[in-house]
């Protein structure tokens, strides 16, 4: 189906990421968003709520993101498709509510624009230290997606795949900016809505209670209704079976688990998006997501000018990971080296798929502002030598 | 359901409560004596004199004896998170603002937890009915100390009895800006299902109070008696006044029941707030949102 | 043309951001040109140290930050003091020449002043100061196209002070071009 | 149930209570808030070991329903012969 064309804002802009991940969303279709305050993620949702006035739609600034997680999911039961903004602060109070929609199979967008952590840290500068939080950071094993923008185009184009994704498959979708690139300013190209597709959600065309909210085709994500449409359903957090009516034993549990987590599973190759560049016979490869495969990219080509085979694999989906094409890799390449502004979290992926295959290297950083290119070209020159 | 129906003069007759309920989830979890069941007895007559659509009317509760509610009310319902209903209910209510939205849930899940939500859903006038059955303590988790328990009594937190002071809800919900506030307890059954019917019809936050036994742990751990002891009790003590001020509504351990409704007033809802002033300062390029043409 | 890196700094409230915005907007959306802008700033809303790092390049900009700007542009004392020692050599310096006392230069370095802050209150309104560097900027260093700037600027500024801005953008720019003997 | 069922010879009683005790929990709730005080403990249990309400007697059954409103466990409610008199009426000219 094409975007609503109320929500697009046809034309070339100059502008941050933030709010192109705001125009991202009304264009996907998103008529609700409920947050608190946060630096640095405030900026979406103030655009918001300036814009979705004029589209038909609400935003919400609640008490606290506790407020804001679950709102969304009240609204995505109302029938809306909905986002909650927030950063690393905020999205550990939501934790909570990602494992809810995840349980419950509600489609949500939830956006962290990442900041130096732990606790307060460093409000204003970025950080990548949020992946393995989003992953598991809620408690129970759920599934989820992640996308990692690097420009204010990508939060753009990429906010339209998020929603579509979450939509798709009913889970929680995560939208993992940073400051740099929720603050770098770029040209954003936004098509007319014609050129748009957006994912409409997977409806019942079951009446009354024929309709079972749980109950799923071979692509295990069953159809979703709304509240008001007469089917009477019910909804909880608890271990439900198909009538998402609570059943606490064990066999329920391993069931709804296995197709929870089948969603993803069954669709991994699918859902998985890299950028390759110069891989195949390299030496070397560069893994990276976010604005670090910005970095990674100049410390590429400088290695390539020194004469080194080096390749450039950039994760633009990092959940669920690329484990099976890195470990492809690793049969051919030396060394991985993995730059990201984190004390070491993909890289504990990466390391996963690679085995003893191949070295990898990690090139941790604590956060604040962004490697320089030249640290990662130092470790290709190593690993290649 | 039994396979028989009950038959009187050979005409077929049920309760009437059976048409508002999950009937393949019976028997409740709700322990002997418990009085949650009885106000939803209240809900369901509510729901029927209120001449509502039930395809439009969802319940939201939170996590707890209470939170339960929710599942065994044939009515769409959501069962979230604990402390959360208020905000979920805020979601589904902006979401689709057709849907007559009900929040029924226990003391210590929406007022310690989610007693942030609750201050802030009255200050705003959300427009949702909240039901709070107050049994002074969290009986999912065994008996700890609530904000509502009152000083003196026994609770697994409180081994000596609590010292903190307790909330007075209906004070709580009326200074943050509840347009409807009422306190019944599960004695009051024919008003607390007149208060339920009127909250259902009033628009902006309205809440409701029942105060309800919790036999297993409140009132064994205070040497109260059964269930019906303590109904008993609410029988003997609790005065019907109208126009008490809300800060006279403080409850003492076993002490007098002031019940009653204490406000009744009209404010602008959260949702008329802000399509007045978006269409004030927009104008026309503004399209309320939320405003069904012609069919409200 | 090469990439071209460029740091303008100034005092929050000089509108030192807009003035990248409006370089970045005429460079990749009038000018068909590839710009990435970094805005710096510090937690105080006004008066505080502001930067903003602007690449432009004809080919897709992938590391965004300015290390060692060929062009700096300074609207204070404190940033001139901050940012010159990163200048290029051989770089271009454009500042606000009565409050930069320019001295301390790495080598090479072509300097060009502006009394802007004084053009901007001569105009009217010490507020276009920002848009006297942009013009100025177009002036000397002839990076973008006139006309691509001038839109950019009528496209940043808020309704109803087209004229204004347009009379400073100006003002800029040929002082810009006379510094520079065009 | 069929325990219940009202017997048409006792005229006193205006209605009659229907009991399903399985899901009764013995809480006396509606023994104790009968206003005509007309149900009394069956001294049977009920599978679960509860004692289930019984109408003791039955001709002082006003069929007020305030037993079913009261009852926490959904068991017991109330009819007014009355009402289902009218229910009949209804139906007859329905027919």
């Amino acid at each position: 189906m094409k975007a609503d064309p109320k929500g697009v804002l046809t034309g070339i802009h100059f502008i941050d990421g933030d709010q192109a991940a705001c125009e991202g969303a009304l264009a996907a279709g998103c008529r609700f968003a409920a947050g608190y305050p946060i630096t640095p993620s405030t900026e979406v949702v103030e655009r918001f709520a300036g814009r979705v006035p004029l589209v038909g739609g609400v935003f919400i600034q609640l008490e606290d993101e506790l407020a804001s997680s679950i709102a969304i999911q009240g609204a995505a039961w109302a029938g809306k498709k909905v986002m909650t903004v927030t950063s690393g602060p905020g999205l550990s109070l939501m934790m909570e509510h990602v494992g809810f929609a995840a349980f419950t199979e509600t489609p949500c967008v939830f956006v962290d624009v990442q900041r130096g952590g732990p606790s307060t840290g460093l409000p204003t500068a970025p950080a990548q230290a949020d992946m393995m939080q989003v992953r598991w950071g809620s408690h129970g094993d759920y599934p989820m997606i992640a996308l990692s923008p690097n420009s204010p185009q990508e939060c753009f184009d990429l906010m339209i795949e998020a929603f579509n994704l979450a939509e798709e498959y009913r889970v929680p979708v995560f939208f993992m900016m940073d400051e740099v690139v929720g603050h770098m300013i770029e040209r954003v190209e936004i098509p007319e809505a014609s050129e748009i597709e957006v994912t409409e959600r997977k409806w019942t065309d079951k009446k009354g209670k024929d309709y079972l909210p749980y109950e799923a085709d071979e692509s295990l994500v069953p159809a979703m209704t709304k509240a008001g449409d007469g089917h009477r359903i019910h909804i909880t957090g608890l271990t439900h079976d198909e009538r998402g009516y609570p059943v606490m034993n064990a066999s329920t549990q391993d069931k709804l688990l296995k197709r929870l987590l089948g969603k993803i599973e069954i669709n991994r190759d699918k859902l998985v998006d890299i950028r390759e560049d110069g891989v195949e016979g390299a030496d070397v490869v560069v893994v990276s997501f976010g604005i670090t495969s910005r970095v990674a990219g100049a410390a590429v080509e400088m290695a390539r000018a020194n004469g080194v085979k080096v390749g450039h694999l950039r994760m633009i989906i990092t959940w669920p990971f690329p484990s099976k094409r890195i470990k492809e890799l690793a049969q051919t390449v030396k060394a991985f080296i993995v730059p990201e502004l984190n004390m070491g979290q993909m890289v504990i992926e990466v390391e996963r798929a690679v085995v003893s295959d191949a070295e990898v290297i990690s090139i941790p950083h604590a956060g604040g502002t962004v490697h320089e290119p030249e640290v990662i070209l130092e470790k290709i020159m190593e690993a290649a030598r | 359901m039994s396979a028989n129906p009950d038959v009187v003069m050979g005409v077929e007759v049920e309760n009437p409560v059976m048409p508002y309920l999950r009937q393949d989830r019976l028997p409740h979890i709700w322990c002997p004596g418990c009085g949650i069941g009885t106000t939803v007895n209240c809900f369901a007559r509510a729901l029927t004199e209120c001449g509502l659509d039930l395809d439009q009317t969802a319940i939201v509760s939170g996590i707890g004896c209470t939170g339960r509610v929710a599942g065994y009310l044939d009515l769409d319902s959501f069962h979230t998170t604990h402390g959360r209903a208020i905000p979920f209910a805020t979601g589904l209510k902006v979401g689709n603002p057709d849907l007559k939205v009900v929040v029924y849930s226990g003391d210590g899940d929406l007022t310690a937890i989610g007693g942030n939500h609750f201050v802030h859903a009255a200050r705003r006038n959300m427009d949702l009915l909240c039901i709070c059955v107050n049994n002074f303590t969290y009986g999912m988790t065994g008996g700890q100390c609530t904000p509502t328990s009152p000083v003196g009594a026994k609770q697994t937190t409180m081994p000596y009895g609590n010292f903190e002071h307790p909330f007075n809800l209906p004070h709580l919900a009326d200074a943050c800006g509840a347009v409807y506030v009422a306190r019944w307890t599960v004695y009051h059954v024919k008003q607390l299902t007149r208060a339920m019917k009127e909250g259902l019809n009033k628009k902006g936050f309205a809440f409701i109070e029942v105060l309800s036994p919790c036999p297993t742990l409140y009132s064994r751990r205070n040497r109260l008696g059964d269930g019906v002891d303590q109904v008993k009790y609410y029988k003997e003590r609790s005065k019907i006044n109208n126009d008490v001020d809300t800060k006279d509504l403080s409850l003492e351990f076993q002490g007098d029941i002031t019940v009653g409704k204490f406000v009744d007033r009209e404010r602008e809802t959260w949702l008329d707030a802000m399509n007045n002033r978006f269409t004030s300062v927009i104008g026309d390029k503004y399209e309320p949102y939320g405003v069904t043409n012609g069919e409200k | 043309m090469a990439k071209n890196e460029i740091r303008i700094g100034g005092l929050g409230g000089q509108g030192v951001i807009l003035s990248g915005i409006i370089i970045g907007k005429a460079a990749s959306i009038y000018d068909g040109k590839h710009a990435t802008l970094i805005q710096a700033f510090g937690p105080e809303a006004r008066g505080s140290s502001c930067s903003a790092q602007v690449t432009v390049d004809d080919d897709p900009i992938g590391y965004p930050y300015v290390k060692k700007p060929d062009i700096l542009v300074v609207m204070s004392r404190d940033a001139f003091t901050q940012f010159v020692p990163n200048l290029k050599p051989g770089g271009m310096l454009l500042y606000e020449e009565e409050l930069v006392d320019p001295t301390d230069l790495p080598k090479g370095v072509k300097k060009f002043g502006i009394p802007a802050t004084r053009y901007a209150e001569e105009l009217g309104r010490k507020l276009v100061l920002n848009i006297v560097m942009v013009g100025f900027f177009a002036g000397v260093t002839g990076l973008l196209s006139p006309k691509a700037v001038e839109k950019a600027v009528l496209a940043s500024v808020p309704r109803g002070t087209e004229d204004l801005n347009l009379r400073a953008f100006k003002k800029g720019f040929e002082h810009g071009q006379r510094s520079v003997g065009v | 149930m069929t325990d219940n069922a009202p017997k048409k010879k006792e005229k006193k009683a205006k209605g009659t209570v229907f009991v399903r005790k399985e899901i009764c929990k013995g809480c006396s709730y509606c023994i104790d808030f009968c206003p005509p005080r007309c149900l009394d403990f069956s001294p049977d249990f009920n599978a679960k070991g509860y004692h289930y309400p019984i109408l003791s007697p039955p001709e002082g059954c006003t069929g007020c329903g305030l037993c079913g409103l009261y009852c926490p466990d959904f068991a017991i409610y109330g009819v007014k012969f009355k009402d289902v008199e009218k229910l009949k009426q209804d139906a007859a000219d329905a027919a």
